[in-house]
């Protein structure tokens, strides 16, 4: 785990900002709420913070605008009919919220997908990927003031989505994983035609490179600005890019490979020593025009075959418990099934990346100013969904 | 660390979208702006984006095939289908066979206020009644008008697209919509 | 892991080293917790270690300080009682409610690692340089629901605390500010237990109860898949 | 023209003045918001911008403005009443008062005053004031730290403005703006007159700082912190709504005129084009359009950044202004004098 220098000065100066703030000037401090109507809160996230001047003394984040029960909607709910939930999780990169969890009904059940079928899942997973972070490249930059990226993040994101439609019928809510395999089979020209969606999202991800990675302002803005060091990001939980920005050379896809065959391409696991917010820029940026590599080569060698095990026609799950987790857009994201032999899970707890991301914030936000609220906020990158379930 | 400045490269990203967006053809080499050509939107109620076949806009009912064996009410997560029939003596299918027993349809109604367009109810259904449209401009000003009947819900059935084939590799059966 | 593994002979090379690292993990924490380690279990990769209620502190100190399991990943509860209210969905099972014995906990059933208690504490941290993991569980009397925090260890299960104690009414003594996560100030009850009902399921009959009679065997549709594969 | 003007009696010269003025900054203000606003910047996204009102979305504008006057003219429960409905008023009053200096032909100003530049850098600041007075009046946080952000920006960033106009006035030898593009009409460089003196070429630092300020001093990005609305959700504008809003809507893109206007007549030469004598009467018709023109530009220019760059923080906005912009300007002036001196 490699702190680099930087990153213990600047996380040095954080904890120097948080002793001093109250003693320089003695002032009046004053609530400021961010949210829960907040431009840069992406849905509902809200910020309680106190300030001293535009210095933050404190920042408690309050959740639950959007919570949705899902751990108890899942318990009354079929098996399949899970999926449909879980969906609106992390809702930019919905197929792979599925994924986690069609995998852990599959180990209870003990079946198997077909290769083609897993094939097709780590597309569609690495598709949803790009979605999702596509989306945050541009968002991260106007959440630092410029305006532009955000709308060729949605216009690029738009030849990913119609792929993903096409495939699955669902532009944000594919439903398409089942236990055993998938829904379907690709359409003829799918292929072909994601090819050419992954050569335009290169060309984005160079766009935002020149466009924002590379401004000069931007860097300014993000570098040593809420630096998380590896060891307490890892106590926080904190996962996906965000503590790969941290130095830690931690994914699962290459870790443990478990019913998806990223141990069979070519790619590469991307740090970046400074944990900063312009670390966990660059990492996702990265990550973007890796997973078009990854889907190029997987496009170039799927296998033929069937998509679907021979599963029951109803579901049931034999009884046990099961956890499996799977390296989402947004990090660590896994789904404890507990089943009791029944076609309904008996409990179901979502572990989902953004929660335990965010919940660093009281820690990171101590001693920064307002705008850096803001740009940490936007580095982190979370889904309220995802936060809130 | 380039020389050029990133500032300028990012003027130069933007502005050169402005002249592909405005002259989207090969960049100036055609002098004539067409922005509507260049830009990545469309105007959207004069033209309009064909989704594609898959897309799931709207659930569209062959009545005909249907049952009411109620699969897809309790299949569905929202329970949001609404199923009521009964049965009826049909005349034979041959002559001088015994009157048939068949199930009617009296009412079959999706609440698509409720629905999350999922798509089970379309997969569990044993007898081909239900069907994606890509259809998607069905919205209500009342919500309460989202409740569509049988007749609406067939009405549907015209725009149902063929099945597309499969890509290459696939051993999957290609599906066939029944002719309404 | 071992389900996707192509190469048999391999995998079990890998699941025999694998196994005995667990053993090995387990008997170390054998020493340190004596016998406040109830049980443990391990399948497929994942490992369960359950210890007595008075443990659960010295248990995330053992595996976050010595054990190098640094990376906090969930806490979270389960609330083993079946549930009262039947399938939630059938008006006809609704109504034996009150014939249902209700609050019995199936603790026998209780899954891997096992559990004498309705109520179960559930957290799971992973080491990230090696790959391995372990999920803790710790039984929690039904009419004393706290636990030592894990927060003085693992700060990232503030959060996480927080909502077990909201969904399922445990305390954690040590916590530095229990209050409501998700839900709002005011709200009475722990929803993620068991004997909680969903109002959404018990406010509106459900449509697939219409009587109609069954058709012939729905199975016929072939695989199950119906219209699409 | 000015012979005209002299038979006329005063209030029908002032009335044309007002209507003039008028003209000046809403059709200014308008042609901007759809040239730039709704038109270059959706391009810049790969968009069209709006397409429905009148031939590509021409009359948009009109539709805004008629939205905004239909809308609830809110004042929140404890702002200061006064103080929160008079600001927009302050802010536009500002830019009104810039304009009165700016020459749009030989004949075709409002005051030609010998110390224009003088003037125009004073009232220029009182937009200061009526942003203070809506953040501070709408007893909203958000608003508040808007209001402050903006005064320690405008403050900040009225000096390096200053001193960039310090180069030019040394240059021009006068104050008077009339003067200035005079001197450029018919100054050389270095003994080459064939298109005059554009100070652009030979005040080019100058120029650059006068743009950075000027950004500024528009609170455009990125020196936006003041409206920033991913932080501050519009600073010191998040209470208006409908007429006050439009008002400072129109006050952002009629400053963003005025105020290139100004940069244009300090440094591009003003109303004048090369190859044309400046006395020439034709000026008077072509000059507010020559003008208007180069005010296109450089707005064009003040856009595209805006919606290129990100935006800075406070403390590294003030950083750029006194340990940078500053110093270059003294050094510019310095120079020029020295040249001014020496040649």
């Amino acid at each position: 785990m490699t702190v680099t220098e930087r990153q213990q000065l600047s996380y040095i100066a954080a904890q120097a900002a948080d002793a001093r703030v109250n003693l320089e000037i003695e002032t009046e401090g004053m609530t400021l709420n961010i949210g829960p109507q907040h431009p840069a809160t992406h849905g509902t996230l809200r910020i309680v913070a106190k300030l001293d001047g535009e210095q933050v003394v404190s920042a408690e984040p309050v959740m639950g605008y959007m919570h949705r029960g899902y751990e108890k909607l899942a318990e009354v709910r079929t098996y399949p009919q899970v999926t449909t939930l879980i969906n609106r999780i992390d809702w930019l990169g919905s197929f792979a919220n599925e994924v986690p969890f069609i995998l852990a009904a599959e180990r209870l059940m003990e079946v198997e997908a077909p290769p083609r079928a897993q094939w097709i899942r780590t597309i569609l997973f690495e598709l949803s990927r790009i979605a999702n972070i596509t989306l945050f490249l541009g968002d991260m930059a106007v959440q630092v003031g410029a305006i532009t990226p955000v709308f060729f993040a949605f216009r690029d994101r738009e030849h990913v989505l119609n792929q993903i439609e096409a495939a699955t019928g669902g532009r944000f809510h594919p439903n398409f994983d089942r236990i055993g395999g998938l829904k379907d089979d690709l359409p003829a020209g799918w292929v072909a035609e994601t090819r050419q969606a992954m050569r335009k999202i290169r060309t984005f991800c160079d766009q935002i490179e020149e466009l924002v990675e590379g401004n000069e302002i931007f860097q300014a803005r993000t570098r040593g600005i809420g630096v998380i060091p590896a060891d307490i990001g890892l106590s926080y939980g904190l996962s996906g890019a965000n503590i790969r920005a941290s130095g830690v050379d931690w994914d699962l896809r290459r870790d443990s490979p478990c019913g998806l065959v990223h141990d069979q391409v070519d790619w590469k696991v991307w740090t970046h020593p400074d944990g900063d917010s312009f670390a966990r820029f660059w990492v996702r940026l990265q990550e973007t025009r890796e997973a078009t590599k990854i889907v190029d080569q997987l496009l170039d060698a799927i296998p033929s075959g069937p998509i679907m095990a021979k599963v029951p026609v109803i579901i049931k799950v034999p009884a046990g418990e099961a956890y499996v987790e799977t390296e989402n857009p947004l990090g660590v994201m896994g789904y404890y099934v507990v089943s009791k032999g029944d076609v309904y899970p008996f409990r179901v707890k979502i572990r989902s990346a953004s929660f335990s991301n965010v919940s660093i914030t009281p820690w990171l936000l101590k001693g920064v100013y307002v705008p850096d609220i803001i740009t940490i906020l936007g580095s982190l990158y979370f889904i309220l969904g995802d936060i809130d379930r | 660390m380039s020389l050029v400045p990133g500032l300028v490269k990012g003027l130069v990203v933007t502005g050169s979208t402005i002249v592909r967006t405005v002259f989207p053809k090969r960049g100036m080499r055609t002098m004539m702006p067409a922005p509507s050509k260049g830009a990545a939107t469309v105007q959207y109620p004069h033209v309009k984006e064909a989704p594609p076949t898959r897309a799931r806009g709207v659930i569209a009912l062959h009545e005909g095939n249907c049952t009411a064996c109620m699969l897809c009410a309790r299949e569905c997560p929202d329970w949001c289908i609404y199923i009521e029939g009964h049965k009826e003596k049909a005349p034979p299918r041959r002559a001088g066979g015994k009157p048939r027993q068949v199930n009617k349809l009296d009412r079959f109604d999706i609440d698509y206020a409720l629905c999350m367009f999922c798509g089970i109810c379309v997969d569990v259904c044993p007898f081909e009644a239900l069907f994606w449209s890509p259809e998607y401009e069905f919205s209500e000003p009342r919500i309460a008008d989202l409740l569509h009947d049988k007749e609406r819900l067939s009405e549907w059935m015209e725009t149902v697209p063929d099945f597309e084939d499969y890509e290459s590799g696939s051993v999957a059966k290609k599906l066939k919509v029944p002719p309404t | 892991m071992s389900s996707t593994d192509t190469e048999a002979p391999e995998a079990d090379a890998v699941d025999a080293s694998a196994d005995e690292a667990v053993e090995a993990l387990v008997a170390r924490l054998r020493i340190t917790l004596g016998d406040a380690l109830v049980e443990s279990d391990a399948d497929g990769g994942l490992v369960w270690v359950r210890v007595q209620r008075d443990a659960w502190a010295d248990l995330a100190n053992c595996l976050s300080h010595r054990e190098g399991f640094g990376f906090f990943n969930f806490l979270s509860a389960i609330d083993w009682m079946p549930s009262p209210f039947g399938r939630e969905m059938d008006s006809a099972v609704d109504n034996v409610l009150n014939a249902v014995e209700p609050g019995e906990p199936a603790a026998t059933e209780t899954g891997a690692a096992g559990g004498d208690t309705r109520f179960q504490l559930l957290a799971r941290v992973n080491d990230v340089s090696t790959g391995r993991s372990v999920i803790a569980k710790a039984d929690l009397p039904e009419d004393d629901l706290r636990a030592p925090s894990w927060v003085p260890t693992y700060p990232g299960a503030d959060w996480h605390e927080r909502e077990a104690w909201e969904m399922f009414g445990i305390d954690f003594d040590g916590h530095p500010g229990l209050r409501h996560l998700y839900l709002p100030g005011e709200f009475e009850g722990h929803p993620l237990r068991k004997d909680y009902p969903l109002l959404a399921r018990r406010v509106k009959p459900w449509p697939g109860l219409v009587d109609v009679e069954l058709m012939p065997e729905p199975g016929e549709g072939g695989d199950g898949k119906g219209g699409a594969s | 023209m000015i012979s005209l003007l002299a038979e006329l009696s005063y209030w029908q010269v002032t009335s044309i003045r007002v209507v003039a003025g008028l003209v000046a900054v809403l059709l200014v203000a308008g042609t901007l918001v759809y040239a730039h606003l709704f038109k270059m910047v959706s391009f810049m996204q790969s968009r069209l911008g709006p397409m429905e009102a009148g031939p590509y979305g021409s009359l948009q504008l009109l539709a805004e403005i008629g939205k905004f006057l239909q809308k609830e003219d809110i004042v929140p429960a404890r702002a200061d009443r006064f103080v929160f409905k008079a600001a927009p008023f302050v802010v536009l009053t500002s830019t009104f008062l810039l304009l009165v200096v700016l020459p749009g032909g030989p004949d075709a100003w409002f005051i030609s005053n010998d110390l224009g530049v003088y003037l125009a850098m004073a009232v220029g600041s009182v937009s200061v004031i009526g942003i203070l007075m809506a953040g501070w009046g709408s007893a909203s946080k958000y608003s508040l730290l808007g209001g402050l952000r903006a005064t320690g920006q405008l403050i900040a960033y009225e000096l390096p403005l200053l001193l960039a106009v310090v180069g030019v006035v040394i240059q021009a030898e006068t104050m008077n703006l009339q003067g200035i593009v005079l001197a450029q009409a018919e100054g050389e460089i270095f003994g080459w007159g064939a298109i005059g003196n554009p100070f652009i070429l030979t005040q080019f630092a100058g120029f650059g700082i006068f743009m950075i300020a000027m950004q500024a001093e528009l609170t455009q990005t990125p020196f936006d912190m003041p409206v920033a609305e991913s932080e501050l959700v519009t600073g010191y504008m998040t209470e208006y709504s409908g007429l006050r809003f439009l008002l400072f809507f129109i006050g952002e893109f009629a400053t963003a005129g005025v105020f290139s206007a100004i940069a244009a007549v300090l440094f591009l030469g003003g109303w004048y084009v090369p190859g044309l004598d400046p006395a020439d009467n034709l000026f008077n018709v072509l000059g507010p359009l020559v003008l208007f023109g180069k005010v296109v530009l450089l707005t064009f220019l003040v856009f595209w950044v805006r919606f290129t760059f990100p935006r800075f923080r406070e403390d590294q906005l003030q950083r750029l202004a006194w340990k940078f912009l500053v110093p270059l300007a003294l050094a510019n002036i310095v120079v020029t004098g020295v040249l001014k001196v020496a040649l």
